[in-house]
């Protein structure tokens, strides 16, 4: 019974660092860590946002207000570069990402530094990272309460068009 | 012009008689027939049931493509005629050139005597060809010192509309909000003039218009909550001489005592201010980021405004003035002649930037001056230039946000269904943001009386959203998904008789089209489609007779011109991009359907018809 | 008529008496010792065992979780818990007490009362009965370790869309909650089925539906309404799961959906839930009544007919919760027409307690103490939901700690008091041990001030304008004094909770010398041992009364007939309880077990990823297959007469 | 009639800025009246309840010997009459209370004249109110955020929405709740009777900071509101000395705008509350702290102290900045 209990236990310790990091919620956001010896190893901030689905939700919400949508869309991009994609022309790791939205990068996208805080940028990074699903996938929530940006609208039933071209003794191509 | 419509009918049954009797006369037969029907058909046709342009605003043409629009009355016709419906099949490329730029064309080449001028996309280079030479070469190329961060404050693609030539100089805008002149023969620059913040999201896309020694330059941006402006510079130093807002008190506006509106709803002291909420004006859009026509005798620019910023129309309640709505302006003071405003509280992005054709032609048995416009909300209208009414508005797209406009009060009648709500997505919007008819400028051929309309047939969902102002950023509040319109086809072109106010023939595209389009003396009309085919149609009847595929779609403004061995050649860039494009230009991600502000969605098949390019291609008949 | 027999069968111990009959059926019936049996066990009383403690442990975790919000809101802008953790406790608190102690204590109590109150051996569909256990058991235990992992739900127990939606509650807390709710539902759903068969078609013969007593009436009725209302809340959490799994767009108002849908649904439900837990209380109070007055309830076919018609006005009035949201003001008046209305049949009950009691020769032991205290407490709480049913007044009373206060008093008053009496009354037939009399009069007086020093201040807090749900509140709007009493008066009703859980604890220490029918009450549970066999009745009884022990006072007639080698139940008709077929009663097996371990796999694992449903239909569909494999002819013999 | 309501309240004591028992709007008066009726009716049933089981109980009972059930139902008839009566009686009794409730809810819904009718829309956000005063000429729309001013006997109509869960406007002085609801517009009029000043907080839980979701309403003359409006229109003042420059320099540059609005600067974004008039308003943070320098120090240093999970991000000003900020905040009159 008793070693039954430990494993149970063992199990529970488990589930709870799992579950635990995925849920917890820190409005101050994580403080830069005092060491920076060990940037090697990675910023341990990446966990700390981008696997927390609170910072993933803060960062949803700070895309849409800090117009971050008006530019990359909701991942597909328009003024700005896509984000949805594999590609990334500055990097894809948190710290990159982070970088670029803090402090900019020369063909347009612009430095957010001083405009939003330093614990904001790693919130919109988190979530500009799960556009192209970096992030474990059950940490975000599935859409946001505004219009579906997964499903194509195609209200007007879309016919084919013919094309009413008529036969042409050759068409010219360079 | 005084002829009143009793008098006009009259004139016109009178020569038809007189023809008769001397058709049935046998002398008439076989002598004077053919002169004397030339003779009475021509003014006939002028007179009373054709348009034609505005008087003095279209000079005869000399074979050179000096401005964007080719004269001031924006006719985009050619009179040259040696390409002509019969030998038209024979056309074939004569040359081409790689501008090295991969981003969407939307510029015109110019043609000044034997040289021929190029501007591409951002960086906005200016490549001078040496026509002369049998394989043309570059003269020299100028390249503009610009802030890169440009591009990211453009809302549509980097694009250039074009430079314009006058007085041995060239004057061009660069995407950074520059006005520079530089020396058409060296290509030496001459002035420049910083006019656009980029820091507030301004850019500068259009092209200028020179008349009267002024350059005309207006401000992009609507998507940025800029002030929209237009401004006029000194063409010899670029000095500012006027500087016209579309937002704010009066005297910004350059409102005073010669303004007389047409319609009392724009009657009253700092309009500009009063039809928005507080501030709200501050970054109300109104951009000038199309088109300007000019009419010599009454010294007379005219120029349309874009949209409110935000999209999002819950957040400017009121009529706010002075943006989608046609400016009659005087050119030396800039004071405001009178304004219309085609979509007050405008609610889907209509910005009124398009072309305005100055004709003169029968309205209601009178000739009147007026000006054509294809307006972004799908309504043909005719305006007169003198005082600013409407004369008519007809749907030339499928329209079912309006209802039509009342000609009494001037005011467009929405459907109450169709407005935007914050929390609700509205389905279904037609015509979608880019209007039935974006930039891309009609073509008018005084031989056949008709405009020819490339536009296109987009409808949208519009989920409205509360926009956040950061300087520098989009301030749109607005979720948009496009799709084509009833009929399932994306783009058509229409031939417009703006006399008997219908379309004398359609022609449905598969995309929509995003280039304008080209009249020619010889009766052809010419247009490009976003998958890359060139084509000529029969100006009379819409037929095909002609057409070849480019390497990249077509988004430039087709022009034709007598080279300097005498012969007629039609000219276009290839380059998609553009608004339209982006999904191309931009690599962007066809999944995401928001992407572009919407457009993604109803072009998610473009990346697999055409490619990114940037090329000049010239066309001619065989030797 | 004293005996009525099938044809001559050997094995069928009709000749077979006391010891040797009790052996055999006990071989037959009973579940030997051992972890496997315990596994194993399809026995209604066992279970129903299992299902009260888990129910009571949830309730104690429940109250912990009051005490300490009570103690946060003691005093104004206390910073003892942020506001994240109390909103977790908050919502777990309404939701444990709401799915996981009152509706399946209820259920629980019917499980073992039912068939020993109308004469049979077994529940029906009794392996059912073990999954809807372990299916609950899972789903409370879900929710707890989450709690306890910080993944507490924190939208409410009511979890309004849109803010138990994918986008204002992040993380995995809701899709918990609302696994938690298929959970309960599956468990409360199975239950209800087997109760309703068990009760149309087990009776003892005789026991025509007018012979009924009135808590199976009670269970009839409260199970049909889970049986209709709990598929609403099915929906509504399915919509609300794939809203957050999948992306549907259901509650989206962008695109279409509709945030009222879920409150529609979910009070389709939520409301008729109230009543699925009170009416169970009006059982327990009219036997206890009947008992204690020595005298059975006036105008029986009043209270059946008072009992029926709550259960359909229940789905009548889900719309007086939400007068506030702005739907057309023409249909509110049927609303508070309907739900005014509950106050008659209500009305009528409590007039028939008290007539019984005038009429009756009362003894007031601690039972009928908690049910004066139940008629004083609910009567308030009934009346307070009247003025709730006002749209004027709900419009300013709504969401208020008026409205706190006004649940509280309907539910501990009209379910809980009931439930502690009921305990106390059967405490000797679920252990055949007698509770404490003496400490049973004090944890009654406990309890009752405890409630009222709580609960009453709140109707107070409500109307100086403290909104429920607040995790504090600030100092000057005169709550200070009434939230400090309801902090004082929760620790005196948790006293009371523990005086009498003591009570319970020492009394089962005691010997059993509690005998079959300890209160000389009237009705066939008493007529079997304390605690009852395996086999609950040695001979099935024949009724021909509606208080059959207090008319056969000295044998009470029984028939024959049923097989003693093997489980045999008597199949009756519906109205009339004639003896109509002999139907095979399943044998223990841990399939149920299997079964349930298999979908709560599925379940958990949805939350997670979509697939689970796929990949987990896989162990479900073979171990129901396993469970329902058809093991040889075991068709149902008529009964011969 | 409306002031007995207190005394059905011994706890009460006062009208305090929260209270039903105010009675200080119309519909809150009507919901007092009808709130007595309702008092009056189920005390009275409670009574007759109470002195039945009390009379149960106390009576002197029949000798226990005879045996449990005999002649039960026979016995049953005698009280048949008082069941019909007391059925009778409750249903008399609720009848009255519905055509109560029907009348008095009819006379709440009576809707003024439109042209008497002040326009404001409320749109809730979490955790605070924006304020719009509608007007027919659009430059006069005021917007202002966790305040609202009412002129005394002049209904308003209130256009309720909301950008993201489920809230509820309720000011209990002065009438009851409606809820806000995304993707629906719902509306309600106030009617204030009495100057004064009245809280009002969220009634329906909406998330983290629920408890600290209020609102201040101030009653006032027809003079004082049109006083207040034309204050509200007016632009920020420039700012006067070095220190409130500087704090406008950071206000209106950094952080600060990116949520922010300030009328008459570059400040013009929207998904905060305006802070044109901030300093004039009676509360910080939906009425979370009093208005005091104090108090703006411990917000603007740290938002997450006193409101946690709010939007307001940390922004860990410098001392130096701080003082800057809030030297220029409380220009903001």
């Amino acid at each position: 019974m008793s070693s039954r209990f430990r494993v149970s236990l063992i199990l529970l310790a488990a589930l709870a660092s799992a579950g635990c990091e995925r849920e917890q919620r820190d409005p101050r956001g994580k403080p830069l860590p005092e060491d920076q010896s060990n940037v090697a190893k990675g910023d341990p901030r990446d966990n700390a946002y981008e696997n927390v689905s609170y910072q993933l939700a803060q960062g949803q919400r700070l895309y849409g207000w800090m117009n971050c949508t008006g530019c990359h869309a909701h991942g597909g991009g328009g003024m700005g570069p896509p984000l949805m994609d594999e590609e990334w022309r500055y990097g894809g790791r948190m710290e990159d990402v982070v970088a670029t939205i803090l402090n900019g990068r020369p063909n347009g996208m612009p430095a957010f530094k001083g405009r939003i805080t330093e614990q904001q940028a790693w919130q919109l990074a988190a979530y500009v990272r799960s556009l192209s699903a970096q992030p474990r996938q059950d940490v975000l929530g599935s859409r946001p309460d505004k219009m579906s940006t997964t499903e194509p609208a195609t209200i007007s039933e879309r016919e084919k068009v013919v094309d009413e071209t008529p036969a042409l003794p050759r068409d010219e191509k360079d | 012009m005084k002829e009143g419509p009793r008098g006009a009918r009259e004139t016109a049954m009178f020569r038809a008689k007189l023809g008769k009797m001397f058709m049935r006369s046998a002398l008439g037969q076989r002598l004077f027939a053919p002169i004397v029907l030339f003779a009475l058909l021509l003014p006939a046709q002028l007179d009373a049931q054709r348009a034609r342009p505005a008087a003095g605003a279209a000079p005869a043409d000399d074979g050179q493509w000096t401005m964007p629009s080719k004269d001031f009355a924006s006719t985009r016709y050619s009179a040259l005629g040696q390409i002509n419906r019969s030998n038209v099949r024979q056309l074939r490329p004569v040359f081409n050139f790689d501008t090295g730029n991969r981003r969407g064309h939307e510029a015109p080449p110019l043609v000044i005597g034997s040289t021929m001028y190029l501007v591409t996309p951002y960086p906005n280079s200016v490549i001078a060809l040496d026509l002369a030479k049998p394989r043309p070469t570059v003269k020299w190329t100028f390249r503009p010192a610009q802030k890169r961060a440009a591009q990211g404050v453009a809302c549509c693609d980097v694009v250039n509309r074009g430079a314009v030539y006058s007085g041995g100089r060239l004057f061009l805008n660069t995407l950074d909000g520059q006005a520079i002149a530089i020396d058409a023969a060296s290509g030496r620059q001459i002035w420049r003039t910083q006019l656009g913040n980029i820091n507030k999201g301004e850019t500068i896309t259009m092209a200028p218009l020179v008349a009267e020694g002024r350059v005309l330059v207006g401000n992009s941006g609507g998507e940025f909550g800029v002030r929209g402006w237009i401004a006029a510079l000194d063409a010899g130093s670029g000095r500012v001489v006027w500087k016209a807002y579309s937002t704010g008190p009066d005297k910004d506006v350059l409102i005073g005592p010669g303004f007389r509106p047409f319609y009392p709803s724009d009657r009253g002291k700092d309009l500009g201010v009063a039809t928005w909420p507080p501030e709200a004006w501050k970054i109300g859009g109104g951009t000038v980021w199309g088109w300007i026509s000019y009419d010599p005798r009454t010294k007379t620019i005219f120029y349309g405004t874009g949209n409110p910023g935000p999209w999002n129309p819950a957040q400017r309640p009121g009529a706010n003035k002075w943006t989608t709505g046609v400016f009659a302006r005087d050119i030396r003071t800039g004071q405001a002649r009178w304004f219309y405003q085609s979509s007050p509280h405008d609610l889907y992005d209509h910005d009124d930037i398009n072309e305005q054709i100055l004709l003169d032609m029968p309205v209601g048995g009178r000739m009147r001056g007026v000006l054509v416009r294809p307006g972004r909300n799908g309504y043909m209208y005719v305006i007169d230039r003198a005082s600013g009414q409407v004369l008519s508005a007809d749907a030339y797209g499928y329209i079912n946000s309006a209802r039509g406009v009342d000609l009494r009060t001037g005011q467009l009648i929405p459907v109450k269904e169709k407005e935007p709500k914050e929390g609700r997505v509205v389905r279904n919007i037609c015509p979608a943001a880019p209007g039935a008819k974006d930039w891309n400028p009609s073509a008018f051929s005084p031989r056949t009386g008709l405009i020819y309309v490339p536009h296109i047939n987009l409808c949208m969902d519009v989920g409205a959203i509360e926009a956040n102002y950061i300087a520098g950023t989009p301030y749109v509040g607005a979720d948009v998904k496009m799709y084509p319109g009833p009929g399932g086809n994306r783009g058509v072109f229409t031939a417009w008789d703006p006399v008997r106010r219908r379309a004398t023939w359609e022609l449905k595209e598969d995309l929509p089209l995003w280039s304008p389009a080209l009249a020619t003396g010889g009766d052809l009309v010419f247009y490009g489609t976003m998958d890359g085919w060139f084509k000529a149609l029969d100006a009379t009847t819409g037929k095909l007779l002609w057409r070849a595929k480019l390497d990249s779609g077509i988004i430039g403004q087709p022009i034709s011109y007598r080279g300097p061995d005498g012969r007629q050649y039609v000219a276009v860039h290839s380059g998609v991009g553009g608004w339209a494009g982006a999904i191309v230009a931009g690599a962007l991600d066809p999944r995401d359907p928001s992407g572009a502000l919407g457009f993604v969605n109803a072009m998610r098949d473009l990346p697999g018809r055409t490619k990114a390019g940037g090329r000049l291609f010239v066309f001619a008949l065989p030797r | 008529m004293s005996v009525m027999s099938g044809k001559e069968l050997p094995r069928d111990g009709r000749d077979l008496e006391g010891t040797e009959l009790h052996e055999r059926l006990e071989k037959t019936w009973g579940t030997p010792p051992g972890l496997w049996a315990w596994i194993s066990t399809v026995d209604h009383k066992r279970i129903s065992k299992r299902y009260i403690v888990t129910a009571l442990i949830f309730m104690l975790l429940g109250g912990i979780l009051s005490l300490v919000m009570r103690v946060q809101l003691a005093t104004p802008e206390s910073g003892l818990i942020t506001p994240d953790r109390y909103n977790q406790l908050f919502t777990m608190h309404g939701t444990t007490m709401m799915f996981l102690f009152a509706v399946p204590v209820m259920e629980a109590m019917a499980v073992f009362l039912v068939p020993l109150m109308i004469g049979t051996r077994a529940i029906s569909f009794p392996r059912l009965n073990a999954f809807s256990y372990w299916i609950y058991l899972a789903g409370g235990v879900l929710l707890w370790v989450a709690f306890i992992l910080n993944i507490g739900p924190d939208a409410g127990w009511f979890a309004y869309v849109p803010l138990s939606g994918p986008e204002y509650s992040p993380g995995k807390r809701t899709d918990i909650w609302a696994q938690m709710v298929t959970f309960t539902e599956v468990a409360a759903l199975a239950v209800s089925v087997e109760l309703v068969a068990t009760i149309l078609k087990q009776r003892a013969p005789g026991m025509t539906l007018s012979r009924m007593p009135l808590f199976v009436w009670v269970s009839l009725v409260t199970s049909f309404m889970v049986i209709f209302s709990m598929p609403s809340v099915a929906l509504t959490s399915g919509f609300l799961l794939s809203d957050r799994l999948v992306g549907t767009q259901f509650f989206n108002p962008y695109e279409h959906g509709d945030a009222l849908l879920w409150q529609h649904l979910f009070w389709f439900f939520g409301h008729p839930e109230v009543y699925i837990i009170f009416l169970p209380g009006v059982g327990f109070v009219s036997h206890i009544v009947e008992t204690f007055c020595r005298r059975s309830v006036l105008f029986y076919p009043a209270m059946v007919l008072a009992v029926v018609s709550i259960g359909l006005l229940a789905f009548g009035l889900w719309v007086h919760h939400m007068f506030a949201t702005g739907l057309p003001r023409l249909g509110y008046a049927f609303y508070t027409a309907a739900s005014m209305a509950v106050a008659i049949p209500s009305g009528v009950q409590v007039f028939c307690w008290i007539a019984t009691m005038w009429d009756g020769r009362p003894r007031f032991d601690t039972p009928l103490l908690y049910v004066v205290g139940f008629i004083f407490t609910f009567v308030i709480g009934g009346l307070t939901g009247v003025m709730l049913a006002s749209v004027p007044l709900d419009l300013q009373l709504h969401d208020t700690y008026f409205v706190v206060a006004h649940f509280h008093y309907v539910l501990i008053g009209g379910a809980v008091f009931p439930l502690l009496g009921a305990f106390t009354y059967w405490f000797p037939k679920f252990t055949g041990r007698m509770m404490s009399e003496r400490m049973g009069k004090w944890t009654f007086w406990t309890l009752f001030l405890g409630f009222q020093l709580a609960f009453a201040p709140m109707h107070w807090s409500g109307i100086l304008g403290m909104p429920r749900r607040v995790y504090t509140y600030p100092a000057g709007l005169g709550l200070e004094q009434t939230n400090m009493l309801s902090t004082v008066g929760a620790f005196a009703f948790a006293a009371g909770l523990f005086m009498f859980l003591e009570n319970a604890a020492v009394s089962l220490r005691r010997r059993a010398n509690a005998g079959s029918n300890p209160w000389d009450a009237s009705g066939l549970e008493w007529a079997v041992s304390s605690p009852p066999a395996s086999y609950n009745f040695a001979h099935i009884p024949v009724v021909s009364s509606r208080t059959p022990l207090w008319d056969n006072r000295d044998h009470l007639p029984v028939m024959t007939g049923l097989r003693v080698d093997d489980r045999e139940l008597l199949i009756t008709t519906v109205m009339e309880a004639k003896p109509d077929l002999r139907e095979p009663s399943p044998v223990p097996t841990a399939w149920p077990l299997i079964a349930a371990i298999a979908t709560t796999a599925m379940f958990i694992a949805s939350i997670f990823t979509p697939w689970a449903v796929v990949v987990g239909a896989v162990p479900t569909a073979a171990a129901l297959i396993a469970w329902f494999w058809p093991k040889g002819p075991e068709t149902p013999e008529p009964v011969i007469q | 009639m409306r002031r007995a309501l207190p005394l059905l309240l011994p706890l009460a004591g006062c009208d305090t800025v929260q209270s039903m028992t105010g009675g200080d709007g119309r519909q809150g008066a009507l919901f007092n009246d009808l709130f007595v009726i309702f008092a009056i009716v189920t005390l009275v049933m409670l009574a007759l309840v109470l002195t039945g089981l009390i009379a149960s109980i106390f009576r002197r009972h029949p000798a226990k010997s005879s045996v449990p059930g005999e002649n039960d139902e026979a016995r049953d008839a005698p009280f048949r009459p008082l069941l019909i009566g007391w059925v009778a009686l409750i249903a008399t009794g609720l009848l009255f209370l519905t055509t109560a409730t029907y009348l008095t809810d009819r006379a709440m819904q009576a809707r003024a004249p439109a042209n008497r009718l002040l326009e404001i829309e409320i749109t809730a956000n979490q955790w605070w109110w924006d304020i719009r005063y509608k007007s027919s000429k659009p430059w006069q729309t005021i917007r202002t955020a966790n305040e609202i001013h009412l002129p005394v006997g002049i209904p308003a109509r209130i256009t309720l929405k909301s950008n993201d869960v489920i809230h509820s406007f309720w000011v209990p002085n002065l009438a009851g709740k409606q809820d806000l609801i995304p993707g629906r517009r719902t509306d309600t009029v106030l009617e204030p009777k009495r100057i004064g000043v009245y809280r009002s907080q969220c009634a329906e839980f909406c998330g983290a900071q629920h408890a600290h979701m209020a609102l201040d309403v101030t009653v006032e003359s027809w003079a004082d509101f049109n006083a207040w409006r034309v204050r509200q229109l007016t632009p920020a003042p420039a700012p006067a000395t070095p220190l409130a420059l500087a704090g406008y320099n950071y206000v209106t540059t950094r952080e600060c705008a990116s949520c922010h609005a300030i009328a008459g600067t570059p400040a013009s974004a929207q998904v905060a509350p305006d802070l044109t008039h901030l300093a004039s308003r009676r509360s910080i943070a939906a009425g979370t702290f009093p208005m005091t320098r104090g108090h703006l120090y411990a917000w603007i240093a740290d938002p997450q102290g006193a409101k946690p999970g709010n939007n307001m991000p940390v922004v860990g000003l410098e001392p130096n900045e701080l003082h800057s900020v809030i030297a220029y905040l409380e220009t903001l009159k």
